[in-house]
């Protein structure tokens, strides 16, 4: 699959931002700038990328609760994720929802989701409304290993593949749920078989690869406007403890260490310098690029106002 | 006025908005060939097709799911549920997916949905299909709540939440739907607006706040009581979410006694509501008596014909409860 | 395998009476004497009795809404189950569950279920009780082929499975829920092979035959004892309608016929004719007793006193 | 005495009826090695090991549906979620199975399960994370309803809960966790019925009754008004269901006044019942002022923590409500 230079870049760019959206993030945190809590997807960077990178504006993705990637990688504003980060009156969700519920429609964004598997019968909807208006546009439902135990991911994907619809279930297997392990929480080693109890075609592939990510996305789009439904569930491995307040007891350094080695976006620095689709320069300018458009985020989200209490019933109903 | 009953006004409901209005699908248990565990659906596959009346498997969560992913996205759906008891799968996506779908992203999306579904005992149906559970999703802003008592309301009400741009629950009576009652014709579109109580009989001794299958019973409370020249006010409120809070306060004001009649159990459920906003409202200071409750007891249904009949408000349990405030 | 006489003899009394039972119900609700509903297991009968006849008393099942097989096939009394079909105080229930909640906990059954997909959570943690407290003992969780459509059904397989908990899952598979046959209700052929995405052994055979279903519920529950739960779906059919008030447009006349055709209870009395392990006037002085069975039963019934409001209130709370 | 977190008390009380009693076992996510999301079961897995604190997969219906499956066999499962908000997925198992499994058959089996899971705000944790939905299983009989102002109280009514035959949905404050508070030594077995309302402070001019985390704010508030020569009585319910009806009544012919305070959001919240006990009885004859009611405002909880304080009542609200009455 010949993947343009202008993606490549554009791909390696939103990865690092990511990467760089979160590290401050978390920063933020230790400032006390911030309440609440975040889930961080370092380390799980070429999953939502590579995925959203496949798709068009008119797509759409229901998000989870670790899904920085998934935003950016739909083109979400990163001045109004930050403000949101923030809580400000500027943020996506007028500081109403926090990361947990970052949302862009204009971008095709349903939403990130608080509740685990609470996404998945949405992109069913979703996907139905594309079918029901003939869009040659497919949903993108996200969710993680320890959400496809819930009963929402069972009927969800029975319901579609039911309907034939045109939705693309994305499992992102991190290996863990909170400090569960896979192991633990379902008696399978490759999650993508849970895809033949609904007739429906599966596929695992390696999370970290943003290439493969990207093409594999690409086929399932085709495949799924064509015939339905599709399980891809995207190995991969998370790097932050499961939220701000995580002592990881559950996990050994050494096997942090192992997937550190892994890391996609370094990977995908190599990559693009060993193809000779970018130099070093160019990618060292994205890297500042990246940092730069954090910077001008935190600055844009501090400056913004707090939303005030005198409103606070205006979004409950709609008119 | 032709009359047609209660089922068919909610049919002529969906099918009249669905020839409207496109965008406006319908999904459910057994809505299409079947026609619906009640009948409220027939002859809507054959008139919409399979595309705009989709029979689903038996997923509860992935039918209010999919219903709110589909308003988000542009669709009007309508919901059934072949039991109101079987909201218990279909929490998440109705509570914490549609209900807080507007707010919680800053007022970026709509989610014009309704969930339909039959409540309430009679039907010898027993303990899991029988329960009055409107309390429960009265307590969640963002969702609207309905519960119409005749033909009329089912036809006009229903219409309504169709248009309404946020998701409702429409809570039907499955006791009613063979009641028959005036509706206009089918080519004259009437609407009856959301927050707008029924005074089904005006009075001025006493108040009945009701809704549902209790406004019937109430009426005739209402009627027997004419007799010993006692003149009861009886109040439909029909919307529960938003609540007609003026009406009810007024005819408190008005009258000074206050009977709530409902059939969910007493502990917890509305009724709570409706006499806290005449108690804490300027209406305390005109009120003669204690607000009652007459409300079904603290039991599951139970099956056995005779107890299922006595575990609700009965014309004498009303009666005694009225009696005592006179 | 071998099958005693006795127990040849027992099974085949037990699906006659289920078939007299339900015969005779069903005319009880043309008589106008029951309100309600009731859903009858006619032609399925082979599914309870051959699952039940396979258990102890200390086995545990959970029954479903067409379950009068199950029960039977438990050992219930069956003049109790009249009484509570009847509403009467000497019931099951004492009148205040009705045929959709039959249980006798003496027995084994932890009760008959209205919510379709509610019983299959239930089980496992009755089979986490004997897991528990190390009975040698296994828990049978009935459901249907729509059933297995809910989160229940999948949250409770997972579970079961992770677990590693001595459960035999069951499903009734008679190609209908209410109007909706499975080809539209799930995209796969063979509802066993649902059992894969739990890591779990799954195996579907027919429903209809007595022995083959009580043979493998034998062989199910020493595999279960040892390694954890299984599926076991029994094909067969119901005859007739899904509940009282069912004009059966969804299916043809000539469908239902060819089932009839399949009947299990005819099935079984002749293969114990032609096996000779009962002689046609054995075989008929069983059905006679059956049908007596049900006249006592109903005569019990209909003079056991109605349940009184007075203790309402009893059974909400234990002390 | 010795003091404890309210969180070390709910490990307390667990771990003292699991010494006591084998058929106690906990289940629930990241319950084991983490030690629950908010550390409450820290220890546990070391001490009673994996036979009896079973981590579980993401799966609250299975979860309550596994714990009223064994408790109908002879367990007593304590079952933790992790947030009271995802009960929405386990309202089957709670509601149409654990609630009615006893009546329903009869009496034959009795479902002695507590359901622990944490309500409230204050976190940060949004709309999904934030919900107070006590009002929801208090309409549901055959359950019963607790929540805990005080570490005291968590260990006391835990033990009782642990104890009773009844399936017991157990609300803990996630406020509340880090809050300190005498606790007599863990040898001393004390336990608190339920049932039994706690009055937390005398008084005679005005009644607050509330729960959970407002308790300790009313009686700020209490507290507050005292230099104004004010005296505040303020009732802490404990148990919701059973509720301590005598209490309340008792409370408000001696004062006259009664308001009512609670996180939840006011329409169809547990303040409606409260209001009702009161006005439906021989109280309402005392009553000076209409039966106030300070509760959450009618919106899901936002993430912003300015407007998340603001949506539930305060110190100033609350008095804002009591000076409404004097
Ligand atoms: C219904 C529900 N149950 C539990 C939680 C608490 N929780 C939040 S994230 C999480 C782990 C989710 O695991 P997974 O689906 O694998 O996603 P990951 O966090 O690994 O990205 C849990 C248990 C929740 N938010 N919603
Ligand atoms: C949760 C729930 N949804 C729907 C129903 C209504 N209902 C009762 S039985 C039934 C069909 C069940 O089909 P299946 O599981 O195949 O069992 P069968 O009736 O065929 O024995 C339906 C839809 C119900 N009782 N509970
Ligand atoms: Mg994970
Ligand atoms: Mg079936």
């Amino acid at each position: 699959m010949k993947i343009s230079r202008e993606k490549h870049l554009d791909m390696y760019l939103k990865m690092v931002q990511t990467r760089k959206f979160e590290e401050k993030a978390a920063k933020l945190f230790v400032q006390g700038k911030v309440h609440g809590t975040a889930h961080f997807c370092i380390g799980e960077e070429a999953t939502g990328i590579g995925v959203c990178s496949a798709l068009e504006n008119e797509d759409y993705i229901l998000q989870t609760h670790r899904g920085h990637n998934q935003g950016i990688g739909k083109n979400m504003d990163i001045n109004r994720m930050m403000a949101e980060f923030l809580g400000k009156e500027t943020g996506y969700c007028k500081g109403k929802g926090g990361c947990m519920h970052i949302a862009d429609f204009s971008k095709g964004s349903l939403g990130a989701n608080g509740i685990v598997g609470g996404g998945i019968p949405l992109a069913v909807g979703a996907a139905l409304s594309q079918k029901y208006k003939k869009k040659d546009n497919i949903t993108v439902g996200f969710f993680g290993d320890g959400a496809a135990n819930e009963g929402s991911f069972h009927e969800a994907l029975n319901l579609a593949s039911v309907w034939k619809l045109p939705v693309l279930f994305v499992c992102t297997n991190n290996y863990y749920a909170m400090s569960t392990h896979v192991n633990k929480s379902m008696n399978i080693d490759d999650i993508s078989i849970r895809a033949e109890s609904y007739g429906m075609k599966g596929l695992a592939i390696d999370g970290n690869d943003v290439i493969k990510v990207y093409e594999e996305t690409i086929k399932a789009k085709k495949y799924v406007k064509e015939h339905g439904p599709m399980l891809l569930v995207l190995n991969t491995y998370r790097w932050m403890g499961h939220s701000k307040s995580d002592a990881q007891v559950y996990r050994t350094k050494d096997e942090v260490n192992e997937w550190k080695l892994k890391c996609p976006v370094k990977r995908y620095n190599k990559y693009l310098l060993k193809e000779g689709i970018a130099s070093a320069d160019e990618l060292a300018a994205l890297d500042s690029k990246a940092a730069q458009d954090i910077e001008n985020a935190v600055e844009y989200a501090e400056n913004s106002p707090e939303p005030q209490i005198d409103n606070i019933l205006d979004d409950v109903y709609a008119d | 006025m032709r009359e047609i009953t209660y089922a068919e006004a909610i049919n002529e409901a969906m099918s009249e908005e669905m020839r409207r209005d496109e965008n406006v699908i319908f999904l459910g248990e057994d809505i299409g060939v079947y026609g619906g565990a009640f009948g409220v659906s027939r002859g809507m596959l054959e008139e919409f097709g399979e595309e705009r009346v989709l029979d689903t498997p038996i997923t509860e969560l992935a039918i209010v799911g999919a219903a709110a992913g589909a308003a988000m996205t542009g669709l009007r759906p309508v919901a059934e549920l072949m039991f109101s008891d079987f909201i218990t799968f279909a929490m998440d996506p109705l509570v914490n997916q549609a209900a807080k779908t507007r707010f919680q992203f800053g007022g970026q999306a709509s989610v014009p949905m309704v969930l339909r579904a039959p409540g309430g005992s009679g039907t010898g149906a027993a303990e899991q299909h029988s329960q009055s559970l409107e309390a429960w999703v009265c307590h969640v802003p963002g969702l609207k709540v309905v519960i119409p008592s005749t033909p009329y309301d089912a036809k006009g009400l229903l219409k309504t939440a169709i248009r309404d741009n946020n998701p409702v629950v429409f809570l039907e009576q499955k006791l009613l739907y063979r009641t028959r009652g005036e509706v206009p014709e089918p080519g004259n579109d009437y609407t009856i607006p959301l927050g707008v109580a029924d005074i089904k009989k005006e009075g001025n001794d006493l108040t009945i706040i009701t809704y549902g299958r209790m406004v019937q019973r109430s009426l005739e409370v209402a009627e027997n009581f004419e007799s010993e020249a006692v003149d009861i006010e009886v109040i439909d409120i029909r919307s529960l979410v938003p609540l007609d809070k003026e009406c009810l306060i007024r005819s408190a004001k008005k009258t000074g006694k206050v009977v709530i009649v409902h059939e969910a159990c007493r502990t917890g459920g509305y009724g709570g509501e409706l006499s806290s906003v005449i108690v804490d409202s300027e209406a305390f200071f005109y009120l003669d008596a204690p607000v009652k409750r007459v409300a079904g007891l603290d039991v599951p249904i139970p099956y056995n014909p005779g107890l299922e009949a006595q575990v609700v408000p009965t014309v004498d349990s009303i009666s005694t409860a009225v009696r005592e405030l006179l």
